[in-house]
């Protein structure tokens, strides 16, 4: 199944058993129930020792996990899952249908303060004919609904009777996933072990040990000295700090693509950017080329709308503005924006191009990019304020109630391009993820259709499509794709980086016994 | 030797003013001028003390920084001292109920250790400049009222008290004359003290991230921005501790320089 | 001989440069006699003291000259000193019989149980009662007179040839003094041991010492046999000091009969404090101070008021100048115009005032002019027989007898009918005391004002007297006018306290 | 007693709810899959919905039974959290206090007995400096120098990965490998504080009357300063080191941070960043708790230790 690395002529080394894997990260996990997990250190565990219906391939295409197969039923109302058999939980207890729509019910449970209830609220009901069939009817056809069961499923025999606020399961989860569950010493580490029964086949690393360390300096100490295999680097790191020979030796480095983007969000209530054209002009004005040079050291790529290259969303034909100050002054004086007291700030009706641009506290390459676009503007002569929030106040005060006039941001996205709930008109309500008071008809329509199609072609034809509109319409100023980066250590066979990332084959990693660190 | 300490202090406390208030004028770039290009540069003539990951001029930003710390300092200490003298010559002059009251909230802070009571505060209300001074000043003036009760109270029985009293003097002649000159020395030297201690809770906390926010400069934060490149910048890490390190020992020394002069017996 | 000085020098060093303590002394001490020295504060008597027990710090100070015995000298076996303080002069965290045992443990190798029971000898021939529970006590556990006594076991532990006492009665009420004054004479005798007695009171030398030094400013201005050094001194002064002790039975003028109206009467005073005691500062217990005290005082007479420590002689001054508010009964003063001098004059002056603004103080709260407190400022001072030049100085500036005058000038600025003095003069040297008197019996003439005068010390409450009240816990035990009181004591506490004074 | 508990309760209450957000803000995160709806249902859950004087009352009634709710973060029970973390917070702490102890008294003594010799010189300066030195400076230096340039000392954590599979006296060894450096940052500010203290009340002590007496009776030097002097210096310390306490616990919060020791101070750090209120306040009501026992602790070392108060009682 896995490809041997070398040149033809060598032989192929056979994988061997053994070893721990120790990653490093500053934040502990906080539940590792699935569906209450949402913090990224409770994911990772969670991924390891809970399998979902299907996972994404290193094609981002969909592909079978805990179902064998799916097929879409009734033009897209109802998907019927084909379970795999002889899988056991890590307690011995066989997994069958019954778990999934135990997990089902959980998930939309008013008791339970799942934040995965959404896309599952959209199911009108689970079946299960036999013990590993499920079939799920949506109320009207769904395509984000297939990925939506990527979400790992739960045994339903441990968890039944349990309340999820109180549950010992918490903190002492039993899976299907690869690795099964040891230990968790609280704001110190976790440990797992290889499942020998996993339904792939048993990882060859026998233990896996997930280390808090709260510091992100720390962290790197501990990574220079090997104390940890693994952690994501800062851009900073990756480029300056791990240019040693020392580390070069010891550990490699990789660099693969973030699902995800940073922007900067105009509220389109407010009078100067009500004219797409202004913010088209402040696109213009801002050189994101240095953006990522400055606040990235050069490790990322421009966004050119929602979508990341990566995503099979992703309209090749849709091209960064290119940055022309000139440009933007030009455009903006079409729109009555022109200096006219000589006091260096354009101004319209008497009154000066200003605005403030908020973030929140405690994520420093937001910042630096406000700092960046500040003084780019201020050569266009718009004058911008920033405003560093506490988080809680931020989202509350500022972003819930739309009390602000640009907000700077990013998104984490998953594989499924819909983004319904970021711009359709129908999401402006408090709280909701429209803060923007986006509205085009246009849009609306292309992204119910795109939540409607199964078909992938024409799916990725209304979705390039809606990126294009975004574009062009530029309710947020799209401003970069940040890499994801991660040193590991050297010893590791076989990590191979892909488009999803490089855990994804992590039971295929592996120590030559000479190599190994952790014996016992 | 004592003189010769107390006059380095207050030589290096002076510098520090003058770097404070004049740094606009000494710093030669902006201290929040990113220039990505020159990111990291060791110390050299064009910058004193190298540049930071952003290729800011680390001179300007502890020049500065400076300023933070010694407003942090001194504002959040004098608020202190206001609150503390305030109602610390209450409780030791009236006595009685007034006086357990006050003296058992001031028990009931000190039972607190302070870094907890001000990260509570902050998780609250959130970091900033001004947050911090308010929340040290309104948790650091137990010290101070404390001190200045317990003077007025062997004060207010020394024989010349009696006097004025048996002259006729009214309560306010008999505290501003006799009590609070004669009283203020210790709080004096507690000031002195408090500053320097401010100016480390100032730096932890901006070290912490909970400080003083960026791009504001702060040694602290600084110092924690130093961190991230604790293998390849030494100077990022140098200066901030050292400037810390030096202002702290600095009103340390002034404060025990006072604390004997204001105190003979102890030479 | 037993032990003889030769030009003996000290200078301490300090941050203004040497300072002299002692200026070359030549004495000796011999066996079995009792040398007393006199001195006023400050004259070098104990750093001489010191120098001899080998005490003074190195660091601090240098000595020259010669001190020669005719014995090995091991301090605390065969030379040993007492102090005056009883209350510090002793360890307060260890047992006072551990602190004793610690002469025997190290002078004699002896075993734990050998140091206890000699300890418990010693205790017994000091005239400890209880020794047992004594032994095992700490110091705050015990009187002052009980103090002294323990160092005086201490000192005796192991027969010394010479005893050093170091004013070793002043700190004591003075029933104890006498008690303790014929215990070392007895020690002295018993033991056959020679000592030499440091006092300010010449009254003392009269009763014990042998031979007489007189010291003054680090010299020893006067030498010789007691009776010769008393009867016929030959240096001023010597003479000076000599005539400055008050002595009972002194003639003094009296002023005739009470006829002035009364401007102070105390009716039934009583004043009771509570003390808060123990960890949790939650049982406090009662004390009386002053019981039922009632007084009359006639205008331009002095009632003294004589008690030991404690007997709430202070308590009833401040009641009479209203610091304080009795419980029960009341004071009655027409003109509502007393002022008091207190005792210490370096408490009683505002360190960071100038000695005029003192002065001035009761015309500055009641809002006086500048030019009527000028012209109050250049009489009182001069009344007070204070330099005009000087109010622009500090309280320190000034000796220990101009402080209590500033202090007496601050009173009589704002014109008082009565003045209470609490014990004026008791903390000043014999000479200055001496002064300090007399410049109150001049004012009382001058400005025809009326005293009550607070002392311990009955010489002088005989000596400034009209009218005397001794005060035993806190209440009136007779009140009679000073002849009577002096020629025939009625209550059996006046009789012991006039049979204590020497 | 009672009331500076009852006070204490107050305090830390009326500091957390004070706040413009909601605790759950941060559990929801800017998160496109969590609706209003949810994160209303969480502030149901964890009861954040009634007025404020029914909270406190609830919550000071579950006090009692040492309840101090759920940490929002985690769901678990705050006193769970504060159980699994107090005990490393003490070690440490303790282990300072012992530090400080065996460090500061012996100099401050030696620099006393020579007072203005080159050793009480040099260890005047090191005072000031130790004092002065901020404890997270120091932290990162000590570990870039031992840990990362030397290697002999662990960069972080208390113990290292295998230490269950170690024997007893492999796993001291393992233990105070981790611990030295941050017993020594946190014990840094105290030794210098204490060798202070400890050289005044030596030097105030040593003009003391009672000491002049040792002297007279003729007791060799040694035991006027270790049998009269040093007992009676040591009194003060006592109560300063009962007093000392909120210090220390105040310096673990960085310690713990730099060296990624999972004790209370890093769990009250890492509560502030998520406003996790129930820890926080869980946390002051402890540490505040803690304090009063080392000031009782301190009192009836010194009623012990000081017969005058004995006597009193």
């Amino acid at each position: 199944m896995e490809t041997c690395p070398r040149s033809n002529n060598e032989t192929c080394p056979r994988p061997t058993r053994g070893d721990a894997f120790v990653v490093g990260n500053i934040g502990d996990a906080r539940t590792l129930i699935p569906i209450l997990a949402s913090d990224s250190p409770s994911s990772y565990i969670v991924a390891l020792v809970f399998s979902g219906l299907v996972k994404y391939d290193t094609n981002v295409e969909l592909t079978g996990d805990l179902a064998e197969s799916w097929d879409i039923e009734d033009e897209g109302l109802a998907i019927v899952f084909h379970l795999r058999k002889n899988v056991r939980w890590h307690d011995g207890h066989p997994f069958t249908a019954e778990d999934v729509k135990f997990t089902y019910e959980k998930l939309i449970d008013p008791a339970v303060p799942t934040p995965y209830g959404g896309d599952f609220k959209m199911i009108d009901r689970l079946e299960i004919p036999d013990a590993f069939t499920v079939k799920v009817i949506y109320k009207e056809p769904f395509s984000p609904g297939l990925t939506s069961w990527h979400m790992p499923i739960m045994p339903k025999h441990l968890l039944e009777n349990e309340s999820f606020v109180t549950t010992k399961f918490a903190r002492a989860p039993v899976g299907t996933g690869p690795y099964k569950f040891k230990r968790w010493k609280s704001g110190e580490r976790i440990d797992l072990v290889a499942n020998e029964d996993y339904f792939e086949h048993a990882p060859y690393i026998d233990r896996y040990i997930y280390r808090v360390i709260p510091d992100q300096a720390t962290l790197f100490l501990e990574l220079e000295t090997e104390g940890i295999d693994l952690m994501s680097l800062e851009p900073i790191q990756f480029k300056k700090l791990t240019d040693t020979r020392f580390f070069k030796k010891r550990f490699k480095k990789f660099k693969y693509p973030f699902f995800g983007y940073t922007y900067m969000a105009y509220n389109l209530k407010d009078e100067k950017f009500k004219d797409k054209r202004v913010r088209q002009a402040l696109n213009y004005a801002v050189n994101k080329q240095e953006l990522i040079e400055g606040v990235l050291f050069g490790l990322g790529r421009i966004s050119a709308g929602q979508f990341v290259p990566e995503s099979w969303a992703y309209n090749e034909d849709v091209k960064p503005y290119p940055f022309d100050p000139e440009k933007a002054k030009t455009v903006l004086a079409e729109c009555g924006w022109q200096d006219t007291d000589g006091d260096d700030w354009i101004d319209k009706d008497g009154k000066n191009f200003e605005f403030t641009i908020l973030t929140n506290q405690g994520n420093d390459m937001r910042l630096k990019t406000a700092e960046i676009i500040q003084r780019r503007l201020k050569d266009i002569g718009i004058k911008v304020d920033i405003r560093v929030l506490e988080w809680a106040v931020f989202i509350n005060e500022f972003v819930d109630k739309k009390r602000f006039e640009a907000i700077m941001m990013g998104w984490g996205l998953g594989r499924e391009p819909d983004c319904f709930d970021i711009f359709h008109s129908s999401k402006t309500g408090p709280g909701e993820f429209n803060f923007v008071s986006y509205s085009n008809p246009e849009l609306d329509a292309l992204l119910v259709a795109g939540r409607r199609t199964f078909d992938k072609e024409k799916r990725k034809q209304i979705y390039h499509k809606v990126q294009k509109i975004l574009y062009d319409d530029q309710p947020y100023m799209f401003l970069y794709v940040p890499d994801s980066l991660v040193a590991v250590h050297s010893r590791f066979e076989n990590v191979k980086p892909s488009a999803i990332g490089i855990g994804y084959n992590f039971i295929d990693w592996w120590v030559p016994k000479a190599k190994q660190r952790y014996r016992y | 030797m004592k003189n010769k300490l107390m006059l380095t202090g207050v030589i290096i406390i002076i510098l520090l003013i003058l770097a404070a208030v004049f740094a606009p004028k000494i710093a030669k770039y902006d201290p929040t001028y990113i220039n990505i290009k020159e990111a990291l540069l060791p110390p050299s003539e064009e910058h004193l003390m190298g540049t930071d990951m952003l290729g800011r001029d680390l001179f300007s930003r502890m020049l500065f920084g400076s300023r933070i710390a010694l407003t942090i300092g001194i504002v959040a200490v004098g608020l202190a001292a206001v609150i503390g003298v305030a109602l610390g010559s209450i409780a030791g002059y009236f006595g009685g109920k007034i006086d357990s009251v006050i003296m058992r909230f001031a028990d009931i802070m000190l039972c607190f250790p302070a870094f907890f009571l001000i990260l509570a505060v902050i998780a609250v209300v959130g970091p900033s400049i001004f947050n911090i001074m308010i929340i040290i000043g309104l948790t650091s003036w137990m010290g101070m009222a404390r001190l200045i009760r317990a003077e007025i109270l062997t004060l207010k029985t020394r024989d010349y008290v009696l006097c004025s009293r048996v002259l006729g003097a009214s309560n306010f002649f008999i505290i501003t004359k006799h009590l609070i000159p004669n009283g203020i020395g210790p709080v004096l030297v507690s000031f002195v003290f408090g500053v320097a201690g401010a100016i480390l809770m100032e730096a932890g906390l901006s070290f912490l991230g909970l400080g003083v926010q960026p791009p504001d400069p702060s040694w602290g934060n600084i110092l924690m921005e130093g961190k991230a490149v604790l293998g390849v910048g030494w100077w990022v890490i140098l200066f901030p501790g050292l400037a810390i390190l030096i202002t702290v020992l600095a009103f340390n020394l002034l404060g025990e320089g006072l604390r004997d002069a204001l105190n003979p017996r102890i030479k | 001989m037993l032990l003889k000085v030769k030009n003996l020098t000290i200078n301490f060093k300090n941050d203004d440069g040497p300072v002299k303590a002692v200026k070359g002394i030549d004495f000796e001490i011999n066996e079995n006699e009792v040398l007393g020295l006199v001195g006023e504060s400050g004259s070098g008597k104990t750093v001489t003291a010191l120098s001899i027990m080998d005490l003074l710090e190195k660091k601090t100070c240098c000595v020259e000259g010669e001190i020669n015995t005719s014995f090995n000298r091991v301090r605390g076996k065969n030379i040993t000193m007492v102090f005056q303080e009883p209350f510090t002069s002793l360890n307060p965290v260890l047992r006072v019989g551990e602190q004793v045992d610690e002469v025997m443990l190290t002078h004699e190798k002896a075993s734990a149980k050998e140091a206890r029971s000699h300890t418990l000898e010693l205790f017994r021939k000091v005239m400890i009662k209880e020794p047992e529970r004594v032994y095992d006590s700490y110091p705050h556990a015990l009187s002052g007179g009980q103090r002294q006594r323990v160092m005086l076991a201490m000192a005796i532990s192991l027969r010394p040839k010479l005893l050093i006492a170091d004013e070793p009665t002043t700190a004591l009420d003075v029933t104890i003094q006498k008690e303790i004054l014929e215990l070392i004479m007895r020690l002295k005798e018993e033991l056959g041991m020679a000592v030499f007695f440091i006092t300010h009171d010449f009254d003392i030398i009269k009763k014990i010492a042998d031979r007489v030094l007189v010291m003054k400013n680090g010299r020893i201005v006067e030498s010789g046999l007691r009776k010769s050094v008393l009867s016929d001194p030959k240096n001023e002064y010597t003479k000076k000091l000599i005539d400055a002790v008050p002595s009972i039975g002194g003639a003094f003028p009296g002023k005739g009969k009470k006829t002035g109206e009364v401007v102070l009467e105390a009716k039934d005073l009583t004043k009771s404090f509570y003390l808060e005691k123990g960890f949790f500062r939650k049982h406090s217990s009662r004390i009386s101070a002053v019981s039922e005290v009632s007084l009359k005082i006639h205008e331009g007479r002095t009632l003294g008021v004589v008690g030991e420590s404690g007997c709430g002689k202070t308590t009833l001054a401040r009641l009479l100048v209203g610091l304080l508010k009795a419980d029960k009964g009341e004071v009655r003063c027409p003109e509502k115009n007393i002022q008091i001098v207190f005792q210490d004059p370096a408490s009683s002056l505002d360190p960071r005032m100038r000695m005029g603004d003192i002065v001035l103080e009761g015309l500055t709260i009641r809002g006086a002019k500048r030019r009527e407190k000028e012209l109050v400022l250049r009489e009182i001072l001069f009344n007070a027989r204070l330099n005009y030049k000087d109010r622009m100085k500090l309280p320190h500036e000034f000796s220990g007898g101009e402080r209590q005058r500033i202090a007496i000038a601050r009173s009589l600025a704002v014109k008082p009918r009565v003045l209470i003095l609490d014990e004026p003069v008791s903390s000043l040297d014999v000479i200055i005391q001496k002064e300090v008197l007399g410049l109150l019996k001049d004012l009382q003439k001058e400005l025809f004002l009326t005293y009550v005068f607070i002392s311990h010390d009955l010489r002088v409450i005989e000596y400034m007297s009209d009218d005397v009240a001794v005060i035993e816990n806190g209440r009136i035990v007779e009140l009679a006018s000073r002849e009577k009181l002096y020629e025939s004591p009625q209550h059996a506490y006046t009789k012991k306290l006039l049979r204590s004074v020497l | 007693m009672i009331p500076i508990l009852f006070g204490i309760t107050l305090i830390s209450f009326a500091v957390i709810h004070m706040a413009p957000g909601k605790p759950t803000d941060l559990v929801t995160q800017l998160n496109p899959k969590v609706s209003m709806e949810a994160r209303e249902k969480l502030n149901k859950i964890h009861g954040l919905d009634k007025p404020l004087y029914v909270q406190y009352l609830d919550w000071i009634k579950k006090i009692g039974r040492l309840d101090f709710g759920k940490s929002f973060a985690d769901s678990r029970p705050v006193i769970d959290k504060i159980a699994e973390r107090l005990p490393i917070t003490l070690l440490i702490n303790v282990l300072s206090i012992f530090i400080i102890f065996i460090v500061s008294i012996p100099v401050g003594i030696k620099s006393a007995l020579r007072k203005g010799a080159p050793f009480d010189k040099i260890s005047t300066v090191a005072v000031f400096i130790g004092f002065a030195i901020p404890s997270f400076w120091l932290a990162l230096l000590l570990i870039s120098f031992f840990g990362v340039h030397l290697g002999i000392l662990p960069v972080s954590g208390i113990v290292s990965l295998d230490f269950e599979k170690l024997n007893l006296l492999q796993k001291i060894f393992d233990l105070s490998r981790h611990l030295i450096l941050p017993v020594f940052v946190l014990s840094i500010g105290g030794i210098a504080g204490f060798s202070r203290y400890m050289r005044q009340s030596m030097l105030s002590v040593e003009h003391q009357d009672y000491i002049r007496t040792a002297r007279a009776k003729g007791l060799p030097e040694k035991e006027v300063i270790y049998r009269h002097a040093l007992k009676n210096a040591l009194l003060p310390i006592i109560t300063i080191l009962g007093l000392s306490i909120p210090a220390l616990l105040s310096g673990s919060v960085i310690v713990e941070k730099v060296f990624s020791i999972p004790g209370m101070g890093l769990l009250m750090f890492e509560s502030v960043f998520m406003r996790d209120y129930n820890v926080i306040m869980g946390i002051l009501i402890v540490s505040a708790f803690l304090t009063l026992l080392g000031n009782l602790l301190a009192d009836i070392a010194y009623v012990y230790a000081d017969p005058r108060i004995r006597y009193e009682k």
